[in-house]
């Protein structure tokens, strides 16, 4: 039952600026996502928590006690690695043991040679033996436990930190893109196994990751991060529904949300680049700002029909239950350069079926009154939404 | 905790290593005069002879001979192979370490005693009857070492092969020499001649050298100036290169494996020292009787190869160490080395056994060219000797492998030859 | 299929094979077969190309007038203890070097490089007088110290790329897992870069079983030689005894090599022999 | 303004301690080399500006650059610079090439491996001096292995050691045999770090020995190699005992290294100060090779982190 506070966390390597005012509390058992693209100082985040990496400023408490100055090990907290870092050299079994065994280490069993002996008599005390016993068998290894890591395939060697991890009791469990180096199959199973696992131990998950799937799928709660600074923090619904900024609304969803430049005079919305006039009621009154729709959110209508805008396809990919179409506001034929990826060249609808359209076809998409999101085009950040809803 | 750990580990190593150091720093060892003034103690003595099998065992049990005229002396050896020996005393002693009592070449003598390494032994040899060569061992009127031995050099020939190759007389100039061996290598299948001739060999090779340029009575200095290029000097290299060149030895030898092929019957001749000559009647297919010597084929006399016994001046036992050298030069202690060094001149003039002589015919010519033998050391330049004599061995080395003309060769060398000095 | 295919191969290999053991054993060969051999053959007719191993029972007695024993034994504390101190200080050191950042790493590694550079004519003199003042003159363990100046170096530099090789997070998982760093060093790294100190142990272990110059100038007392200048006194001033050298350096030669034999198998199964098995 | 003092003090002296430890894992190495090498050094280093006799290592005086100026205007000094770097390349190259390949074959498994293996290492096993003595006997003109084998197969024979054509080749193949095993343990170590895994699949490819060598092999033990190399320029250039014993820098001067004529100059001419100033020469050859390959290193380094 531990509350991890954050306050004012800073971290820099040189001069260069990892994370800046990272604040934020997280709760007993939840389950917490870092998501940002690579480099964006989660990793970082996630081994200052654990103790590995030093914090430059502010501050983070477990349960009201400031930790930074202490040990991992004294944190009380379990850690999988990207990578899984099982000890090449030791068994399964021996791995899983291993922080069981250090638990039971007094100093003086660190002196070296002492140490390897004394690693070997606690390995064999029942109550160690049953405990790795019982985690193997939590996670299918019991058939491996004699074995070298190098002896296991990928998902074996998941399941390994994992059990590594859990054969603890931690006060959270810290996980730094765990799935990143399984096929796309392993991935969605283990994905599952460890939102059960969540659930089965009652203990809080910080989970580091890319990929939003991860983080839809798994979280209670997603920390948005980029360049070090938090963007956004909300369950799943809210971060995919209600992005705080065009980067958020950019980096969730696959297709991202489209960001349609607008022209908005006299309380009128126009499309910037053709000038079409649309029905939607904007925030503010006048000036430039960026329309936010998820490209679900839009349906495909005849062109010219009443209420929809016209558009162009540059891209149509049947997914086989959906279709994703890729279109511009003008005239692809007219494209010189295949900007496909310029935001305000090419944006998507998903919808479903396969409709009979083609590359080059000219088509109405209906934009719906509701689940816009309006964006400031200087600062990137969410306009009022709650005013347009009510409209 | 943990960090006060590693820390320990860290910091036993450190101190493992200077305690280490510290607990061996004071280990000196002492040797005292007994009350009644006579001298005692233990004397670290160092000859690389020691360890040769067989005359090793009979010189240490001679100088063992000692410890029964001071019954409070004591011998230890200072081992040391022969291949480094120099270059161990010479580091010992600079550091102003070492063994007490040594045995040192000439050239060695000379530097060792300017740089005042040498103790005095002026009351050691007073009233003993060294001969009148010791006095090369005197600087400004102080007695720095008496001789151990000194070898002198002189033709030998296999007469197992000679005989076979059906020679009778022993050559007397260059041009019967390699007459002579040319018929040996006609008529047997054992090599013509053989002498130094390797870089490699250096340290040997320039002492052995010289009986050439000596023959055609050359000197490398006057006395005031480097004569390299003389005219005697550049004949004594030309018979050496007409040796070398007439297809005579057997090129690539080094002196250990040459010297076998003449104790396994398969060498005519060589210009050998006596020290080596003895060493060929034990071990191999002969015996002394088998050897037959006879002068240089030169007309002028050889050189000798001197080794001098002397006291270190930093030995913490000096008293100890002069009553051994008076024992040494003292009748007793001549007779007590005598069996080890062979055809050698000693300090004094002790005969050969008559067994020795008796077994060795050889030796005579050896000990005879000691009375007219000149010394390696070159004229005003006696402690440069070596470097200038590097330059030299070089020139004739050119002139032998590269065909470089004597005369040019020697030249280029008395041109680098003040440089080597510096 | 493939075993065609891999036929020559294994052809290959074995002609590669076959000319190491032609190059590194030829003068090895050469070195029993003149060890075997009389004066008479040695200097006469020419050694026979064949080993007259019947011969063999006559080397101990030709080496009998040396104490061969003695001499590798003390080899033996020399290479041992060269060694084991070397060791002890390289994976220190490596381990500082691989893993830590602090001021002066730059140098020290440059300083420890350095000593690979010293040609030994230049530092045995004042190495000397150290000794002297240090009162290490004649002593095995002064020999000791000395050598490893020399070896620990490259052990580190053996080491400390090993090190490099291992991940980070292989530490930091026992870092979390409560493993300190004394013993991250003992329990995790040095299982791990097992095959590199085996292949430092072995190069430390023959750089002391074969080091001469500071044994000579260092020990005066030949019962306190190690077999390498015990070797040299055998060279005398008027000849050399090849045959009984020869029989001698084989004999010095043949504890190192056994010492290889046992450790080899550490440079090279360690984890992968581990890794398959079960 | 407290707050953030408060909170240095209380990271302080945690950090302190944690740095502490780290100076003390490298301060017994560091201490060590320091008395038995650096000191030695620094005092060689020193006698190159003096005018010091072996026989009295303490008494120079300092006469400033003279030595350094009088060797750099001595052909032979240029000779031995010049054998010394040809002398390095060769061996360097040599022992790389026959140490990594050796490595390479005695990787995979077969019937007596070890026993080859040991067998390979005996070169490097020896002392020196047996090697040399053995050298010198295969070298002999008459009696030599290599002239007997060379007039059985009808290809003449040489002056190994005296003929000035042959001298350094002779001294080369020898060095080369004593020392390529230290290559072969190195390497033989470090390919065990390459993941077999990736090796079978190269294979399964039908990739040919070479390929998969240079694409999967090299690349892990590249780092090795490197520091390898690195070692063994820096050995070369200070090799002593074998030139010097097989043929005391002749014939005609053409083995004369640096560090043998070094020898010659301290120990047969006693000329203390002159082998320092010449030592410090091999120094700056050795350390611009050293600093030429962390240069690389560095580089190197960089790429591989970058992809």
């Amino acid at each position: 039952m531990t509350t991890i506070t954050f306050s004012d966390v800073n971290k820099s390597f040189g001069r260069t600026r990892v994370i800046e005012h990272f604040s934020a509390e997280i709760s007993d058992r939840e389950f917490l996502v870092l998501l940002g693209p690579s480099g964006c100082g989660k990793s970082t985040m996630l081994r200052m928590i654990a103790g590995l990496t030093d914090i430059s400023s502010g501050e983070i408490r477990f349960d009201g006690t400031r930790i930074n100055e202490r040990e991992p090990r004294e944190r009380n907290v379990a850690f999988v690695f990207q990578s899984y870092a099982l000890y090449p050299h030791m068994t399964v079994r021996q791995n899983i043991s291993f922080p069981l065994i250090m638990d039971r280490f007094s100093k003086w069993y660190h002196l070296p040679i002492l140490n390897s002996i004394m690693r070997r008599l606690i390995a064999r005390r029942p109550d160690v033996r049953e405990q790795v016993e019982q985690v193997a068998k939590t996670l299918e290894l019991e058939p491996y436990l004699e074995r070298r890591p190098k002896a296991l395939s990928g998902g074996q060697r998941q399941r390994v930190a994992l059990a590594r991890a859990l054969v603890r009791d931690p006060v959270v469990y810290l996980l730094d893109e765990p799935l990143s180096n399984l096929d796309a199959k392993l991935r969605s199973q283990m994905r599952a196994e460890i939102s059960a696992l969540h659930r089965r131990v009652g203990k809080s998950f910080i989970y580091v990751t890319h990929d939003q799937v991860e983080a839809m799928t798994m979280a209670t709660r997603v920390v948005v991060l980029d360049k070090g600074r938090i963007q956004q923090v909300g369950t799943p619904a809210e971060i995919y529904t209600e992005p705080a900024n065009v980067f958020v609304a950019g980096f969730i969803g696959s297709p991202p949300m489209n960001l349609i430049p607008m022209e908005v005079g006299a309380g009128v919305a126009r499309i910037a680049e053709t000038g079409a006039r649309t029905s939607l009621t904007p925030p503010v009154a006048e000036g430039d700002v960026l329309l936010g729709i998820r490209p679900e959110r839009l349906s495909l209508t005849r062109p010219d029909e009443p209420g929809a805008v016209t558009a162009y396809v540059a891209s149509a990919e049947n997914l086989g239950g959906e279709t994703v179409i890729g279109f511009r506001f003008h005239d692809i034929l007219d494209d010189t350069v295949v900007a496909s990826e310029d935001p305000g060249g090419t944006h998507h609808a998903r919808v479903s079926g396969a409709p009979p359209i083609s590359v080059g076809d000219r088509i109405g998409l209906a934009i719906p009154a509701d689940g816009l999101c309006w964006f400031d085009t200087e600062t990137g950040l969410v306009l009022k939404q709650s005013s347009v809803v009510e409209a | 905790m943990n960090l006060k750990l590693h820390r320990g580990l860290a910091a036993t190593a450190t101190f493992c290593l200077i305690a280490g150091l510290a607990a061996c720093a004071d280990s000196g060892e002492d040797n005292q005069d007994t009350s009644d003034g006579k001298a005692a103690g233990t004397l670290v003595v160092a000859n690389y002879q020691f360890l040769e099998s067989g005359r090793g065992e009979a010189l240490w049990n001679g100088l063992l001979q000692y410890e029964s005229a001071n019954s409070d002396a004591k011998l230890e050896q200072s081992a040391s192979p022969y291949l480094q020996y120099v270059d161990k005393i010479n580091t010992e002693l600079g550091a102003g370490a070492g063994p007490d009592v040594f045995v040192i070449q000439e050239a060695q003598f000379a530097t060792l005693a300017e740089a005042g390494l040498l103790a005095t032994l002026n009351s050691a040899v007073e009233g003993s009857d060294i001969t009148d060569l010791n006095s090369g061992l005197k600087i400004d009127g102080n007695q720095l070492g008496v001789i151990w031995e000194q070898v002198t050099y002189a033709l030998i020939a296999n007469k197992n092969v000679i005989e076979d190759a059906g020679i009778t007389e022993m050559p007397t100039t260059v041009d019967e020499l390699i007459a002579a061996a040319l018929q040996v290598q006609e008529r047997t299948d054992a090599s013509g001649f053989a002498v130094r001739h390797l870089m490699s060999e250096f340290e040997s090779w320039w002492m052995d050298y010289n009986v050439w340029p000596f023959g055609f009575d050359g000197a490398w200095s006057d006395g005031e100036e480097l004569t390299i290029d003389s005219p005697e000097n550049i004949a004594g290299l030309e018979a050496y290169k007409a040796v070398y060149d007439a297809g005579i030895m057997p090129l690539g030898d080094d002196a250990s494996t040459y010297r076998t092929k003449f104790k396994e019957n398969q060498l005519a001749f060589m210009i050998e020292n006596n020290g080596a000559t003895l060493s060929f009647t034990s071990g191999g297919a002969i015996t002394g009787q088998d050897i037959e010597s006879s002068p240089l084929p030169f007309e002028y006399p050889g050189q000798h190869q001197r080794i001098v016994l002397a006291v270190n001046a930093n030995s913490d036992n000096k008293a100890l160490a002069l009553d051994f050298i008076k024992w040494f030069v003292s009748p007793e202690g001549q007779t007590a080395i005598r069996p080890g060094l062979g055809a050698s001149t000693l300090a004094t003039d002790v005969p050969l056994g008559a067994d020795f002589e008796a077994a060795n015919p050889w030796a005579q010519t050896f000990l005879d060219a000691a009375a007219t033998s000149r010394s390696n050391l070159i004229p005003g330049f006696e402690t440069e000797t070596k470097p200038i004599m590097q330059v030299i061995m070089q020139a004739v080395e050119r002139s032998i492998t590269q065909g470089q003309d004597p005369a040019a060769a020697l030249a280029e060398a008395q041109e680098q030859a003040p440089a080597a000095v510096g | 299929m493939t075993r065609v295919k891999r036929l020559p191969g294994i052809a290959a290999r074995a002609l590669v094979v076959g000319l190491f053991v032609i190059i590194a054993g030829l003068p090895v060969y050469w070195m029993v077969n003149t060890a075997l051999s009389t004066d008479a053959e040695l200097y006469r007719t020419g050694q026979d190309w064949w080993l007259h191993l019947e011969r063999l029972v006559d080397i101990p007695g030709t080496l009998s007038t040396v104490p061969i024993l003695k001499w590798m034994t003390n080899s033996a504390v020399i290479a041992a203890g060269t060694m084991t101190l070397s060791l002890i200080l390289s994976v220190l050191a490596a381990y500082a070097l691989s893993r830590f950042k602090f001021h002066g790493k730059g140098v020290v590694a440059f300083m420890l490089f350095a000593t690979q550079m010293l040609p030994e004519a230049l530092i045995v003199v004042p190495l000397f007088a150290i000794f002297v003042s240090l009162g290490l003159l004649n002593e095995l363990y002064g020999l000791v110290l000395a050598n490893t100046a020399f070896t620990m170096p490259v052990a580190v530099f053996i080491l400390k790329a090993a090190i490099d090789k291992i991940p980070h997070e292989t530490e930091e998982a026992a870092r979390i897992d409560g493993c300190p760093r004394s013993s991250q060093l003992t329990m995790i790294i040095l299982p791990l870069i097992l095959p590199s100190i085996a292949a430092a142990a072995v190069i430390n272990f023959f750089d002391g079983w074969n080091e001469f110059l500071f044994a000579n100038t260092f020990i005066a007392d030949a019962e306190k030689w190690p077999a390498s200048v015990g070797l040299v006194s055998f060279i005398g001033q008027y000849g050399t005894p090849l045959a009984t050298v020869m029989a001698a350096a084989v004999l010095f030669t043949i504890p190192a090599v056994v010492f290889f034999l046992v450790v080899q198998r550490q440079i090279v199964s360690g984890l992968t022999a581990g890794a398959v098995k079960g | 303004m407290t707050l953030s003092a408060e909170v240095t003090e209380r990271v302080a002296p945690k950090k302190r301690r944690r740095d502490l430890a780290r100076y003390l894992y490298i301060a017994p190495a560091t201490l060590y080399v320091l008395m038995f090498a650096v000191v030695p050094m620094v005092r060689g280093v020193w006698l190159g500006f003096t005018d010091t006799k072996l026989t009295n290592p303490s008494g120079g005086r300092f006469i400033g650059l003279d030595n350094y100026t009088s060797l750099l205007g001595s052909e032979a000094f240029w000779n031995s610079i010049r054998t010394t770097i040809l002398y390095t390349l060769v061996t360097v190259i040599g022992t790389l090439v026959l140490g990594t390949s050796a490595a390479l074959a005695l990787n995979r498994a077969f019937a007596g491996r070890a026993l080859l293996r040991g067998l390979l290492t005996f070169p490097y096993a020896m002392p020196t001096i047996a090697a040399v003595l053995v050298f010198i006997w295969i070298y002999n003109p008459s009696s030599g292995l290599f002239n007997r084998v060379g007039r059985v197969l009808g290809i003449g024979e040489a002056g190994w050691l005296t003929d000035p054509e042959y001298g350094l080749a002779s001294v080369l193949i020898a060095t080369i045999w004593k020392v390529f095993p230290i290559v072969m343990l190195i390497v033989l170590a470090a390919l065990q770090s390459v993941p077999e895994e990736l090796r079978e699949a190269a294979r399964v490819d039908g990739a040919d020995a070479l390929s998969s060598f240079r694409g999967i092999v090299l690349p892990h033990i590249m780092p090795t190699l490197r520091i390898v190399a690195l070692l063994m320029t820096i050995w070369s250039i200070r090799r002593f005992e074998i030139i010097y014993l097989l043929t005391g820098g002749g014939p005609v001067e053409t083995t004369n290294t640096v560090v043998v004529s070094i020898y010659r100059r301290a120990f047969s001419d006693l000329d203390l100060s002159t082998a320092a100033a010449l030592g410090v020469f091999g120094l700056l050859l050795s350390f611009i090779v050293t600093v030429a390959f962390f240069i690389i290193e560095t580089r190197e380094t960089r790429k591989e982190a970058s992809s």
